[in-house]
């Protein structure tokens, strides 16, 4: 597992950014997952994987563009799509599953969520008007 | 020596992220509850296709991005449909 | 990777045996999912397994040392018939919940 | 014809990506992406006016700065562990913002970035709830939103 | 390849899928071009199943047709072959002619009884003609998976509670076994290196050692897959539940689903596992375990209350009886086994869609009743002696004499060709001691008296059944049944006697089948030297000839 | 060919009795008949100069020549005879049933059967192939079994005639075993030359197999004790049918194959003992019952059992003389019994009964028929100067002497004379209480009186002919006789005399005995009998068909309905346990028996990142297995994990084709369970914790076999995959998917090329898959308890009620307002990737299923993102229309290359210029990957959209108070 096939013809500065960039990509998506591990409730948990989702990815996906890049004496960018994608797509993802636990937590009546709308923000936007 | 570092990155890199989807599988397994379950389905997904990116400089061949393409745009689908589920108790209405 | 390949169909294979043999439906489709998982890994095995030697030519690439493309082939069949029938395994198992009332896999539910 | 040029500009870049920087790929992509872009048509999205679009770069330039930094903010605070305390919350900002494009922006950059978590937007409020990992001060959180990228995206939406 | 007749191959399976395909293109409600399409592609079928039929007998004049269809103009190992010769000719044959009563009857009432009947109608027989036709280990997995499809979506036709929970198991088996073939094709593509079955034949031979354990148990594994669809007991506990919970003509037409099974035995094991060390070993699971489902059929045919149990449990004797005979491995019985299992489709096709109309008119508890009372022996007190006959009505005489044929068909009794058919296994059975002047074997006695015993058995429950439905219940009210509804049953009913009064070309063309399966080396030569269109070669002397 | 006009006039005729059946014509039908019999005798009759004198008649006709199976008519002597009483008495019957059936009988059919029975026993009779006798025999119970269930909305009708059929029907099985086993003695089933191989026959092992099977087929049908007792029970029939069938005819059928076969199968000990022991059991039994029936037809009936074991008795002596004698009271019981039967009938008719304690005195009204009776009842009993006193002399002079040395050979004259006065004590019986004595008191039908002249004809004629052979036999009977034995015998046709006086002789004096022993038996018995119950003493409440019921309900069903449940199953465990377990079995002991030793495992070459990536996939498939039952959702999850391990798998061993397509199916799959997991009811583990021992002890047999199988299936799987294939046909497709293919996607090119008839036939399943969850929908039914929205909504809905300032629906709006966006933005750009995937499918990986699925997710997408009613509002997807396009555009691309004389799915392919893009692959195939493409697309969508509308179906049909709730 430890030999590259083709990695020969990489210079050395690349050879070392991508060494970089893969450690910084692997070591951030390991701490991230580490964290969701251990943090103690769903709404800190929820953060731990975006190291993952941002620049563990970001990491990675450098590396990978780097390597082919210059392996292939051509610009290879097509990493550059699942950079965005990932980072386009986590959100919703967090977003649909952050407000669906925090639905569960209110209708089991949990303490530590705040609850639906907040009373002051009713009464000074009471009168308003639907958005759209 | 430039390259003895790439492999040894490289080598760091699936670790860490082979480590990484495991403590996902942990999550997945024990839960307590269900938005955990899910999270941790996604971030399985995220890390399996770091480590088939990973894979990918391995060998050297492009032939693999489209696998990790696809998890990258197309695996939320179903982290959506779940989420979807927990919260409405129906995927589509 | 043979090693690994062969215990992981194996661990497969004895969950989904596992499942399937459960007296609910839901259990049954679960197992059967598992079930193809396994059965799918094992005719892609059969051709003999091979890292980084995908079945795709190019200029210099020597023919010999590719994988074996049929076992391939058989699987991306097999996963295609594969999901129909977990489809359709899933939405007869919602009628007969629909028409039975009960998610046993005979219909009914079994005096314990 | 083109109901998105941007959209359609993008899906050219995208095809270009995947397949290769080649003549014709780029007239094959510019007729897939007029394919897409009419089927994007058919969604009737509410249909995004960006009249100040040259500012996008300097948003993406401050979000990915600050990602960084949070990523290594947050990797701290994992990596110290029970060591370090820390404490999480939530917190309500209300928003001006009612474009669904630009919330959905300022979505994916608050979430993108670790430490933040959108949870959920009340439109009759117009306020949104967002769960801070490492929450200092409440007010500091709410006029970073407010101010770094609400202000911008008001600018480039509106 | 040559000559236009050479494409009639693939026309049993581009037919239908055609058809299929073209019906979706109309609403439910354009009920009469649904019909017409259906009709127009199952007649279709018929008469190229037919003009096959005559070109593997020796129809078309030698050399112009060679049975070999090398789809995608690949050479034979390697692509994937269509083969008609006798055999396949025959099911083919078989297959569109139940095909036909059976979408006639449909279309009376049932083809609106849920969406898309005649779509899967055809894909059924696509699957069905498919799974006749081709020389592809996996495409064989393909084609059953094609007519099981169909099948689980027909058995379901009409919905209601009793159907689905039947097509639950019934699906469910399939799955698993499904999974099996899967297993079974690809440990012998593992072991083997092919797929093509007359590929494999020729290797066979060659490999040794762990290789070829290797090759039986996928062979053995695969095996257990068709023992499943041949309803083998104790692996066919599905069936009598799927088949009695179809609507009449979609059990009509599953009355050649189960033969699938046994043609695939039958195929394979001559062809391909014909000799061999573990050729013993199948030969003798297919005996006895022949032997245990005509047995458990036999008290299944006693012990069944409702007419559809009655029948799928015939379907069970049937299936038991084919596997015992093949499992006795010789040619003359096996001839016998080929007419019986022609007989006993259209019969049992027959029987189920006639027994739809019996019903119609009659109160399910009503029967049930009856039975109960019987078995206690109660009823006779109850009634007074009457001595004047009941003039029956035109409906029920007819039905009830269909009902009698089927009666005689099933049970083996003369003159239908439930008779013939029996007579002719059992002469080849009894004749098995004579060549070498050794004694019959005990197992051959054995089959004979299992034989009887189940004919006995179908004679006793027939009676049962027909006087209860027929004589008991007069006052139930007659069916209403359309001449549509009763032509198909008559028709399938004329057809054994057609096979009756024809029984001795009929037998015929069996013989000659098993003599073309019992040469191997034919079917082989035919396929591995099929030329391929266009393609100038300095191949072998012959491919062709015929096969 | 007048054989053949003989045996098929009866029939049709009797289809032209069918065609009648809509006439009302009771007279037509019976007039017909009437003329078809007569035909049918005249026929039989003009045939008798060629049979005379052991002249045959033989016809042959190839029927299954191969099989020995022919249709062969031969007429002997003795067919002759037996020919001549089927269409004489035949005649008769029809003649007297024309006047004995009711007005509101159905006659036609009636007529039909009769007819139809008496073309059978014509075959029969005219068989000369030992098979086509068995069919005319199976055809004779078929018909018998119609004729006696005629009334059969009565009972007793039903129920003898099914204990016909039954007994009847068993013995015709083992007779065609029987003949069977004799064809393999003899080597053909030629009537001729199983007559010429007596010798070989006796002397083969299997003689007495085949005499066992033939001699139940010929006793049952013969009413032989034991199998008796369903006669009696057939005299429920119409009484022409019992004239006919039941003395007459079929049941000679069993002593008419006892003499045909007399040449081939008599004159050993088996035969002897066999025969005999039956034989004469029934000649004593039969009389014995008889005297003490009540009914007349039932008296007649015994007789007639008693009557068919003499003849038996003396076809079990095996000397010819015994065999002329048996010949001969064929005959004369045929003629005595039938006119007999005729006369009950009349009886029956005029008085409406048949019970012997309430008829009496009836010569007074009824004096010609009385008359004839007692006539016919003295050749019964074997009065002088009757023909039944002839034949019966012939069997008392045989019966003294000795055969084969044996017990029965040293009773039968004591046995002979015993059963000859219970036969004159029957026969008195049957006069005295019927004819005389004070005149009826309690009759059905109080005024009885002479039947129309023509009914009464027959008996006339029958009882003259009794008379007539009674009294000058050699000048009467004589000729026809001899025709008949000596075509049986052939040369050992003894000397016989058919004299009325033989002398003062030991049969003489037998007769003489038995005529006074049996008047002396009825004086004692008289009184009795005039009172008792019906049967005789002992056996009253023993009878025979009441065994015959007890076993017949308790073996063929509470028996079979035990085994049935014991051997079977009707639930799907037990199924699919059989089904694994058979699985392992056929692998695990084909490599036993073929002596599989597993090989050494090999550690060294293993990635440990493999490894580990496989450690977490076999976590999540156990977790899986776990969590199943109790947490779907979790288990659900856990799969997904399974499946992503499975995927890194075909990545890492040189699979991205299957990658790809694994995870896009893996993606739909999952959302496809989440759809369905909201019909499922809900399952707590607190709830249904109880489990009993024998769940768990079946749980412990579950879990040993899922070890079983999961371990076999590791070291097949091991085994296979460390077992290179050198030769395998994948070469071939390395070589030429380029060269010949167009793609260097081998897979690709297989899918779409070399084996694109599979991607056919899966697309089909595909096809056919989502019209059958289309159609189950249509019918979707939820269950009681799921029919209420989730509860998630009902709180959200709730809660958007109960706020003045919130609308139905705001919070599924909220919570999807961002995230909707995004997930429409996606649209284009997912659309484009499957484009993307499609056109490089060829050459590299991707292609048309993945790109279809892909293609379906977008459109997944904006439902979820939309819900129902918003995504059908602005996507117009007609899935059946994308299915059917790709499904004929498969086809069609296939057919196309018939336009080029190549085979179906050839497929053509070549690099096309293009200005300014280059070198385009242009490859047939890409038009077969669309059909693929389209189908899939219209397949997976139709599966998802049936599926989610059902949500939407529900809160229509609840719609009336909740209207327009989640509407814009
Ligand atoms: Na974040
Ligand atoms: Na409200």
């Amino acid at each position: 597992m430890s030999s590259i096939e083709h990695a020969a013809d990489l210079p050395a500065w690349a050879a070392l950014a991508v060494a970089f960039f893969l450690v910084v990509g692997a070591g951030l998506t390991l701490i991230g997952t580490i964290g969701f591990v251990r943090l103690p409730t769903f709404y800190e948990r929820i953060h731990a994987p975006t190291l993952g989702t941002s620049w563990g990815t970001g990491g990675v996906v450098m590396a990978s563009m780097i390597f082919f890049t210059v392996l292939s004496t051509r610009p290879v960018v097509h990493e550059i799509l699942i950079g965005i994608f990932v980072t386009v797509t986590t959100p919703v993802t967090l977003m649909l599953l952050a407000r669906a636990t925090l639905h569960r937590d209110r209708a089991e009546g949990n303490p530590d969520v705040p609850g639906e709308a907040p009373a002051q923000v009713l009464v000074e936007d009471g009168a308003a008007t639907k958005a759209d | 020596m430039s390259h003895t570092i790439l492999s040894w990155a490289m080598v760091f890199a699936q670790i860490c992220l082979v480590l990484a989807m495991a403590l996902a599988a942990l999550r997945m397994a024990r839960g307590p509850r269900a938005q955990d379950r899910v999270l941790a389905l996604d971030t399985l997904y995220v890390n399996s296709m770091l480590l088939l990116m990973v894979f990918g400089i391995r060998t050297g061949k492009v032939i693999y991005f489209e696998a990790s393409l696809v998890i990258g745009m197309l695996g939320f689908v179903a982290t959506v449909a779940l989420a979807k589920f927990l919260m409405r108790g129906e995927v589509i209405e | 990777m043979e090693l690994v390949l062969a215990i992981g169909i194996g661990i497969m294979t004895g969950s989904g045996v596992w499942l399937i043999l459960r007296p609910r439906t839901y259990q049954v489709i679960i197992g059967l999912s598992l079930l193809s998982y396994a059965v799918n890994l094992f005719i892609f095995g059969v051709g003999g397994v091979k890292s980084n030697a995908a079945p795709l030519l190019g200029e210099g690439v020597d023919v010999s040392t590719l994988t074996d493309p049929v076992p391939q082939a058989l699987v991306l069949t097999a996963i295609v018939i594969g999901f129909a029938t977990t489809a359709l395994f899933l939405v007869v198992l919602l009628a007969a919940r629909g028409l039975t009332g009960t998610d046993h896999v005979d219909g009914r539910e079994q005096p314990k | 014809m083109l109901p998105y040029p941007l959209l359609s500009a993008s899906l050219v870049v995208m095809w270009l990506a995947l397949n290769g920087f080649t003549l014709g790929h780029l007239i094959l992509g510019s007729v897939v992406a007029v394919f897409a872009s009419w089927g994007m048509a058919s969604l009737r999205p509410a249909k995004p006016r960006m009249p100040k679009w040259y500012l996008l770069p300097k948003l993406v330039g401050i979000v990915l700065y600050d990602i960084v930094r949070s990523n290594i903010a947050v990797a701290s605070i994992l990596v110290a562990g029970r060591g370090r305390r820390f404490r999480s919350g939530f917190i309500t900002v209300p928003l001006d913002l009612q474009n669904p494009t630009a919330l959905a922006v300022l979505a994916v950059v608050v979430t993108s970035t670790p430490g933040t978590a959108w949870l959920e937007y009340n439109s009759l409020s117009r306020t949104v709830l967002i769960h801070v990992l490492d929450l200092v001060d409440e007010a500091e959180w709410q006029a970073l939103i407010k101010g770094r990228y609400e202000a911008l995206l008001m600018e480039i939406f509106e | 390849m040559s000559g236009w007749q050479q494409h009639l191959i693939i026309a049993p399976i581009v037919i239908p899928l055609i058809a299929g395909a073209l019906l979706l293109f109309f609403d439910e409600r354009q009920r009469v071009v649904k019909a017409m399409i259906s009709v127009v592609s199952t007649l279709a079928l018929a008469a190229v199943a037919i003009n096959l039929f005559r070109l593997a007998n020796g129809g078309g004049g030698a050399g112009a047709f060679d049975g070999v269809y090398l789809l995608g103009n690949w050479p034979a190992p390697f692509g994937i072959v269509l083969v008609v010769d006798r055999l396949s000719a025959l099911m083919l044959v078989l297959a569109a002619i139940l095909a036909i009563p059976a979408l006639v009857y449909a279309l009376a009432r049932w083809h609106a009884a849920g969406a898309h009947f005649h779509s899967l109608f055809q894909f059924l027989l696509m699957g069905l003609n498919g799974a006749f036709l081709t020389g592809d280990l996996f495409n064989l997995f393909v084609f059953f998976e094609v007519m099981l499809a169909a099948s689980y979506g027909l058995l379901m036709h009409g919905s209601g509670p009793m159907r689905v929970k039947a097509g639950l198991q019934y699906i469910a088996v399939n799955l698993a076994a499904a999974l099996c073939f899967l297993i079974g094709v690809s440990a012998i593509y593992g072991s083997a290196g092919t797929l093509n079955m007359a590929d494999l034949a020729l290797r066979i031979g060659e490999i040794e050692g762990e290789r070829r354990m290797l090759l039986e148990a996928g062979a053995a594994i695969l095996g257990v897959v068709f023992l499943i669809k041949a309803g083998m007991w104790p692996l066919n506990f599905w069936l009598p539940g799927a088949y009695s919970a179809a609507v009449a003509p979609v059990a009509g037409i599953f009355a050649i689903m189960s033969k699938v099974g046994i043609y695939v035995i039958l195929r394979l094991s001559l062809l391909v596992f014909g000799q061999g060390e573990s050729a013993g070993l199948g030969l003798n699971v297919l005996l006895y375990g022949g032997m245990a489902t005509i047995a458990f059929g036999t008290i299944g045919v006693l012990a069944s209350q409702a007419l559809g149990r009655l029948a799928s449990y015939s379907v069970l004797v049937s299936s038991g009886t084919l596997l015992a005979v093949l499992g006795l491995s010789n040619g003359e019985v096996t001839a016998g086994a080929l007419f019986y299992m022609v007989s006993s489709t259209l019969t049992i096709g027959a029987f189920f869609m006639l027994i739809e109309l019996v019903e119609r008119g009659q109160d399910a508890g009503a029967s049930v009743l009856a039975v109960t009372m019987e078995a206690y022996g109660d009823a006779d007190e109850e009634e007074q002696e009457v001595e004047i006959g009941v003039t029956m009505p035109g409906t029920i005489a007819v039905l009830g004499t269909c009902f009698a044929a089927c009666g005689i068909l099933l049970s083996g009794l003369p003159p239908l060709s439930g008779f013939v058919a029996k007579f002719a296994m059992l002469t080849g059975m009894i004749g098995m001691g004579a060549s070498a002047d050794q004694p019959v074997p005990a197992s051959v006695w054995w089959i004979v008296g299992l034989l009887i015993l189940s004919g006995l058995a179908a004679l006793i429950s027939m009676t049962r059944a027909g006087i209860r439905t027929f004589w008991a219940s007069m006052e139930g009210t007659v069916p209403r049944v359309l001449v549509m509804e009763m032509a198909p049953v008559m028709l399938l009913i004329a057809l054994t006697l057609t096979l009756t009064i024809k029984a001795g070309p009929a037998m015929h063309y069996m013989e000659e089948t098993v003599r073309n399966l019992q040469q191997p080396r034919t079917y082989i030569d035919a396929v591995i030297n099929a030329r391929r269109a266009g393609v100038a070669e300095a191949s072998g002397p012959d491919g062709g000839g015929g096969i | 060919m007048i054989l053949v006009l003989l045996v098929c006039l009866p029939f049709v005729g009797s289809l032209a009795a069918v065609v009648l059946l809509r006439t009302d014509s009771r007279v037509l039908a019976a007039r017909m008949a009437g003329a078809v019999t007569f035909v049918a005798l005249v026929l039989t009759a003009v045939l008798y100069p060629s049979v005379r004198d052991g002249g045959k008649v033989r016809l042959d006709l190839e029927w299954l020549p191969q099989l020995g199976l022919n249709v062969t008519l031969r007429m002997d002597g003795f067919a002759w005879l037996f020919a001549m009483l089927v269409t004489g008495i035949g005649f008769l019957v029809v003649l007297y049933a024309r006047y004995y059936m009711s007005e509101e009988d159905p006659v036609p059919r009636f007529f039909s059967f009769l007819l139809a029975f008496m073309g059978s026993m014509l075959g029969i009779v005219l068989s000369g192939n030992i098979i086509l006798l068995s069919v005319f025999w199976e055809l004779t119970s078929i018909f018998s079994f119609l004729l006696i269930s005629y009334w059969h909305n009565n009972a007793a009708a039903r129920d003898g005639a099914r204990m016909a059929l039954t007994i009847t029907g068993i013995g015709g099985f083992c007779l065609l075993a029987g003949l069977l086993v004799l064809g393999h003695i003899v080597g053909s089933y030629d009537l001729d030359v199983v007559l010429a191989s007596g010798d070989l026959i006796k002397a083969h092992p299997l003689y007495l197999t085949a005499l066992v099977l033939i001699l139940i087929g010929a006793l049952t049908k013969s009413a032989q004790v034991p199998f008796h007792f369903w006669l009696p029970n057939a005299m429920a029939a119409p009484t022409p049918v019992s004239a006919y069938l039941h003395s007459a005819t079929m049941v000679k059928a069993g002593v008419f194959l006892l003499v045909r076969f007399w040449p081939a199968l008599s004159g050993t000990y088996e035969w002897f003992m066999l025969v005999g022991i039956a034989g004469i059991s029934t000649l004593i039994l039969g009389a014995y019952f008889a005297m003490f029936q009540q009914d007349l037809k039932g008296l007649l009936a015994y007789s007639t059992i008693s009557h068919l074991g003499l003849i038996t008795t003396l076809l079990s002596l095996g000397s010819p003389l015994a065999a002329v004698a048996a010949i001969f009271h064929m005959m004369n019981h045929a003629t005595f019994k039938a006119s007999l039967f005729m006369a009950a009938g009349i009886i029956d008719h005029e008085t409406g009964t048949r019970d012997m304690r309430r008829l009496s005195g009836l010569l007074k009204y009824l004096p010609i028929t009385g008359t004839l009776a007692m006539v016919a009842s003295a050749a019964m009993a074997g009065v002088p100067l009757l023909n039944g006193f002839i034949s019966k002399e012939m069997f008392f002079a045989e019966a003294v002497e000795t055969h084969a040395d044996s017990v029965l050979d040293r009773i039968l004259p004591y046995v002979a004379t015993l059963a000859g006065a219970f036969s004159v004590a029957y026969s008195l019986r049957f006069i005295h209480m019927v004819f005389f004595g004070p005149p009826p008191t309690d009759l059905p039908k109080p005024k009885p009186h002479e039947p129309p002249h023509w009914m009464r004809f027959p008996i006339e004629f029958l009882v003259l002919a009794c008379l007539v052979v009674g009294i000058i036999p050699s000048l009467s009977i004589g000729p026809f006789l001899h025709s008949a034995v000596i075509s049986v015998l052939g040369d050992r046709t003894p000397e016989y005399s058919l004299a009325i006086w033989h002398g003062i002789n030991t049969p003489l004096i037998m007769s003489l005995i038995a005529l006074v022993g049996g008047a002396a038996l009825y004086v004692v018995m008289k009184d009795y009998l005039a009172k008792c119950d019906n049967g005789p003493p002992l056996f009253r409440h023993l009878g025979g068909q009441r065994i015959f019921e007890r076993v017949l309900v308790t073996v063929s069903w509470k028996w079979a309905r035990w085994l049935e449940s014991n051997l079977g199953t009707r639930h799907l465990q037990p199924q699919l346990r059989l089904v694994a377990a058979a699985g392992f079995l056929a692998g695990a002991v084909s490599l036993y028996l073929a002596g599989f030793s597993p090989k050494p495992l090999a550690f060294k070459d293993v990635d440990p990142i493999f490894a580990a990536v496989w450690a977490i996939g076999a976590f999540c498939a156990l977790g899986a297995a776990y969590q199943a039952k109790y947490h779907r959702l979790a288990a659900l999850v856990l799969l997904g994990g399974a499946g992503i391990t499975t995927c890194i798998t075909f990545v890492w061993l040189s699979a991205p084709d299957l990658a790809i397509t694994q995870l896009v199916v893996e993606i739909v799959t999952t959302v496809l369970l989440l759809l369905g997991l909201r019909w499922l009811p809900k399952r707590s583990e607190k709830v249904d914790n109880s489990v009993s021992f024998s769940a768990r002890s079946r749980r412990f047999r579950d879990f040993l076999l899922a070890i079983s199988c999961g371990f076999g299936m590791f070291l097949f799987s091991y085994a296979i995959m460390t077992q290179p294939v050198p030769d395998a046909i994948a070469s071939y497709f390395l070589d030429k998917a380029y060269s010949e293919g167009g793609g260097r996607n081998v897979v690709n090119v297989i899918l779409v090329d070399f084996r694109g008839f599979d991607t056919m036939g899966e697309i089909a399943v595909l096809a056919i898959v989502a019209l059958t969850v289309f159609a189950l929908l249509r019918r979707f039914r939820p269950a009681p308890d799921s029919i209420e929205k989730p509860e998630q909504q009902r709180i959200q809905n709730a809660f958007d009620a109960e706020r003045p300032e919130r609308s139905a629906g705001d919070t599924v709006r909220d919570y999807l307002l961002v995230p909707s966006v995004i997930m429409q933005w996606m649209f284009p750009v997912i659309a484009t990737f499957a484009v993307y995937l499609f056109l490089r499918g060829h050459d590299l990986p991707g292609g048309g299923f993945a790109a279809g699925i892909t293609m379906a997710i977008a459109f997944l997408l904006q439902y979820l993102a939309g819900g129902v009613r918003w995504a059908e509002d602005r996507l117009r997807i007609l899935p059946l229309r994308w299915m059917g396009f790709g499904l004929i555009m498969a086809a069609a691309t296939g057919m196309g290359a018939w336009l080029l004389g190549y085979p179906f799915l050839t497929t053509h392919s070549q690099y096309i210029e293009v200005p300014f893009i280059g070198k385009v692959p242009a490859a047939s195939a890409l038009l077969f990957d669309l059909g693929v493409f389209s189908l899939v697309v219209g397949a997976t969508v139709l599966i998802l959209i049936a599926l989610a509308h059902q949500s939407v179906r529900m809160h229509r049909v609840r719609g009336l108070d909740a209207p327009k709730a989640e509407e814009n």
